[in-house]
């Protein structure tokens, strides 16, 4: 059966098809995507803790050459095939490299409910990911020139709010750890769930007001859509059998390669590279592959990871 | 009491690129400014600000006609090509003319 | 005793009254709305499902009439008796037929902390009771012309927020079920009658701001304010009784007809009959009637269910 | 630079309308809006902005004076009765005058 | 339609005098006023509205030249030594000139 | 170890000082604080339900007079040592007289985490803290003319958001008393310490940015802000030692004398000493002597009230 927090998102979509007045204040949105950046930090800084740094830093290292590679694959394709200009090209492609936060929670609630062990440090490596493939993005558009201002790219990075809130959320959780953290799990722990059913009620709004945009750009935003995360779960679970994570672990880590940003690389090509059309890599991101990522891919990447896991010990 | 002429430039754009554009403002000779958020539609489609990438912000600034043209010239030139804006300027009396 | 969150009405009458700068923003007052009407609807989904549809059906039919008899009762006594313009006299009679989510809220309040059993699917006559006597004040004051656009109107009152909540919950409660809905029950469940607390405390500061423009409209609004919620109240318990609703969902139906619309009703109205007073509806149904019900009304509605099943049961 | 005068049309109004005269000034010819959330006290009393109910809204639309002279009848007769609105125009000078 | 010109008079200034400014603007004989929250910058510094002390107001009201001159002539005695304020003001067309 | 708390705090700083996109939208801060503020009453009110009368009101008294004398003591030193105009003089001391919430709230935190017993009906000796060092502060500024509209002035300090929402919190749990406050326990009490860490990560941002400032006004206001707060907890630990009260109740009493406000004061003095510099004293107030409390003092006054109590003992 359907998680209820899926169902949210599905009645943002269809209250936002309808046309209703239904809206979330944006500074309520504010205040949700706030508390969910601050958790997930939260969490896995508390796991951070219990790991060896000799097994985190090959892992990070492991990603973040994934998250390098992912929009070089991407970007020939929407070269060649999507026909876009070069701006537009290394902005999408940069979002795909990237991961997106609110997917990744909605996987946590996922393996969760049904009570599947991953890595629990994983935030660390969604945090991780999401910078690569930034930069990546922004040399593709513009590049390798002298004048790049690579410092003000750098701040505009790490101190976008999604960043900086999951950073400070690993390193609270990392130095307070699991007891420390305790007087505030009310809060940001036994919430978690309800308050995220807030916010996909209002990203459902905002997939629902992108799905009239796709119109305007044609199939094959949607076949990118759904066929980039495909081929990035499968890199995704590779990367994860190679640094041994659990069948859990495995899942996720699909996911995050799956996932596209709709927070921080948004943001940062706005910036760094405004001759791209952010509506263009919103509707993929949001009309697309976010709804496909959330509804269909995450129980498609774990039964994926649990068949590469038996293959594996085969 | 007497009252001189100054030109008031209304900025309407993304919220996206606030900082720089007051940044940008200021460099250019305007002593002061004013933001408020907005949202809207226009030739870059509809801005509803429910989120920080779809908000509008309009800023007004109170200067010379020569800043003011100056401001503009910079906006148009910078931003007018990737960006959401919308730039109008008039005149407006202000009661201490060398605040501006 | 008084329950504590009706104290915070209480205060919210107070600093509005001292004319205190205390104020929830509109956004935080939107936020706390959305919520209630959310968690209502959810516990409402979770008990229709258990219901046979066989018993829904004649409860919400009895409803929906009772609906669309309540304004027909209000209008000519707010022409003759009040000798209110015909389209302001539509649009309070609309007001008085239709229900107020904020009093209903209040007496779940009631009920529970009591510990007294009510039909708890109640959420679904909440929202069936909703809608018929928008229709009839909308005829009431245009009559059945052929250029009304029926089809905005219902949009108006369907897509509406309030409606938009209530439905999507109960679509939601329904569908994830008891054990489905768990998981968010700390956020939406636990945290009810804090976050009441802090509704019923901006209900306050919005009544104080009314009672200062009763003044204006004079007497006949603060009777006709007292004396149609009792009337109702009257009308719901026998319709309670006919049903074979329990005590406790006795005193939920009187108080449902007894309560007064302000925030549906009043949107829809403003649209569709432009030239009804909004401030005269709202002087009455948030300065009078809001105040009257969650003060006086729900335990007498109570002791007036009691009495009914007694009388009945004898 | 050279710029144009165009006409700017200010709309105050309840914001329970605002999806119906944004969507009466697109049809009427202006290309484009800005909307800000406002506050305030007139005629029809006190709007503090607590609640939906009580809340205005702040409409602007640069236009060509004719489509600013249709708007402004058009919302009279349609809205002024019965709606706490108040309008007012301006001209400005913009630098694309074809955009508006 | 024929419309008629009034005074349009902004005022930018602290949060916290909010009702004072608006209850002297209603004496000195304004028949209604409009407020948006704002931020900004000017003589005293960066207001970046992140909590009360910090947040602007911008006030606008539609009157008569005299009082238009009467209300910033107040103004400037009694609020501009000591609180953040701007203050300017031109003409717009109204269409109803009485309601003003 | 820092208590988790504190920690954002620091983190807000951080985010600020690296000039962080990172903001609470100004409404999430005023929800935020009203939670604040009401959970302290609440918590207050009950407490003071169980006092006998003749135990508060000398309390009561006692701190009433010592926040009428610290400005006195604050103020010749402003004018001499700090060459302060009158005005800026008077409001300065009249912060410093005055108490801080904020401040309270995280000592409420840390005493509890160590489960350190305090009189728990401090919160309303807070309340009568904040007043009197407004009045005084208005006549230093202003001297003792006929035509000063007292009524006014206790306008603004009642009618204020702070002291109204912490007046209403002490009276709904004095009148509704423990259990009555049970239902409403799961927002208002098990979310504070994460509602608090919201809070701090906001003052964080606002204290990042009054450092910059102050650099401005030189280092005396550094001297001041950290010399001031140390004076008064001494003040503070004497006073409670009079009182007889716990050790926690005189660490609570310090650190009560040694905060400076940054809310209640600043809207009074903006508006009834208009020609004070608000920048300056909100640069002392959060710029130096919130953060040092929040970091130091605290633990501090705490060692100063064991330490007292043994010398007592002795
Ligand atoms: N004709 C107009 N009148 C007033 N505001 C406009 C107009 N056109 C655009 N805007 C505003 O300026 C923003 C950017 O405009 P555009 O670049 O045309 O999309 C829009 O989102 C509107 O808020
Ligand atoms: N003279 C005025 N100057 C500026 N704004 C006004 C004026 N009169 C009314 N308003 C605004 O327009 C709204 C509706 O006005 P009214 O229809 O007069 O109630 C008010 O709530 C104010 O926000
Ligand atoms: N030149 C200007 N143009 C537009 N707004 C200004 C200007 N100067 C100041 N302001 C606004 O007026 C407020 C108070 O100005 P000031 O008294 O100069 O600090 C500032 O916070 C700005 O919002
Ligand atoms: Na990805
Ligand atoms: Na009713
Ligand atoms: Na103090």
């Amino acid at each position: 059966m359907l998680d209820p927090i899926i169902m949210f998102f599905l009645f943002g979509i269809f209250a936002g098809v309808v046309k209703s007045e239904l809206r979330l204040p944006s500074q309520v949105y504010d205040f949700v995507s706030m508390v969910l950046l601050l958790a997930i930090g939260l969490k896995g800084g508390i796991e951070v803790a219990k790991q060896p740094l000799g097994q985190l830093v090959p892992q990070a290292g492991a990603v973040f050459i994934m998250g390098l590679l992912l929009p070089l694959v991407a970007f020939p394709i929407l070269r060649s095939w999507g026909r876009f200009s070069r701006a537009d090209a290394a902005s999408i492609a940069a979002h795909y490299g990237s991961v997106s936060v609110g997917t990744f929670a909605v996987a946590v609630a996922y393996l969760t409910t049904r009570g599947i062990y991953y890595e629990e440090h994983m935030p660390l490596l969604l945090v991780v990911l999401e910078v690569p493939a930034i930069i990546v993005g922004i040399i593709l558009a513009r590049g390798l020139s002298k004048d790049m201002q690579w410092g003000s790219v750098a701040h505009e990075v790490f101190a976008g709010k999604g960043v900086m809130l999951l950073l400070g959320g690993v390193a609270i959780g990392w130095a307070a750890g699991p007891e420390g953290v305790q007087s505030i799990k009310p809060f940001f722990f036994d919430l978690f769930k309800g308050i995220l059913a807030l916010f996909l009620l209002e990203m459902g709004l905002i997939t629902a007001a992108k799905l009239g945009i796709l119109k305007k750009y044609g199939i094959f935003i949607v076949v990118f859509g759904i066929a980039m995360p495909l081929f990035s779960s499968l890199v995704g679970t590779g990367v994860a059998l190679l640094l041994g994570l659990s069948v859990g672990g495995t899942a996720m880590l699909a996911l995050l390669a799956a996932s596209a940003s709709y927070i921080a690389v948004p943001a940062a090509m706005r910036i760094s590279v405004p001759n791209a059309n952010p509506t263009l890599s919103l509707a993929a991101s949001l009309g697309v592959t976010f709804p496909f990522n959330v509804l269909l891919g995450i129980p498609l990447y774990y039964e994926m990871a649990v068949a590469a896991h038996r293959m594996m010990g085969a | 009491m007497n009252s001189k002429t100054r030109t008031l430039l209304t900025i309407i754009t993304e919220t996206s690129i606030e900082q720089f554009v007051c940044r940008d403002i200021e460099h250019l000779g305007a002593r002061g400014y004013t933001v408020t958020d907005a949202r809207g539609k226009g030739g870059h489609g509809l801005r509803q600000a429910g989120w920080d990438a779809d908000s509008n912000i309009r800023i007004e600034t109170i200067c010379s006609p020569e800043v003011a043209e100056k401001i503009s010239s910079h906006l148009f030139a910078k931003y007018f090509d990737n960006y959401a804006m919308v730039v109008y300027s008039h005149d407006v009396n202000v009661m201490r003319d060398k605040k501006f």
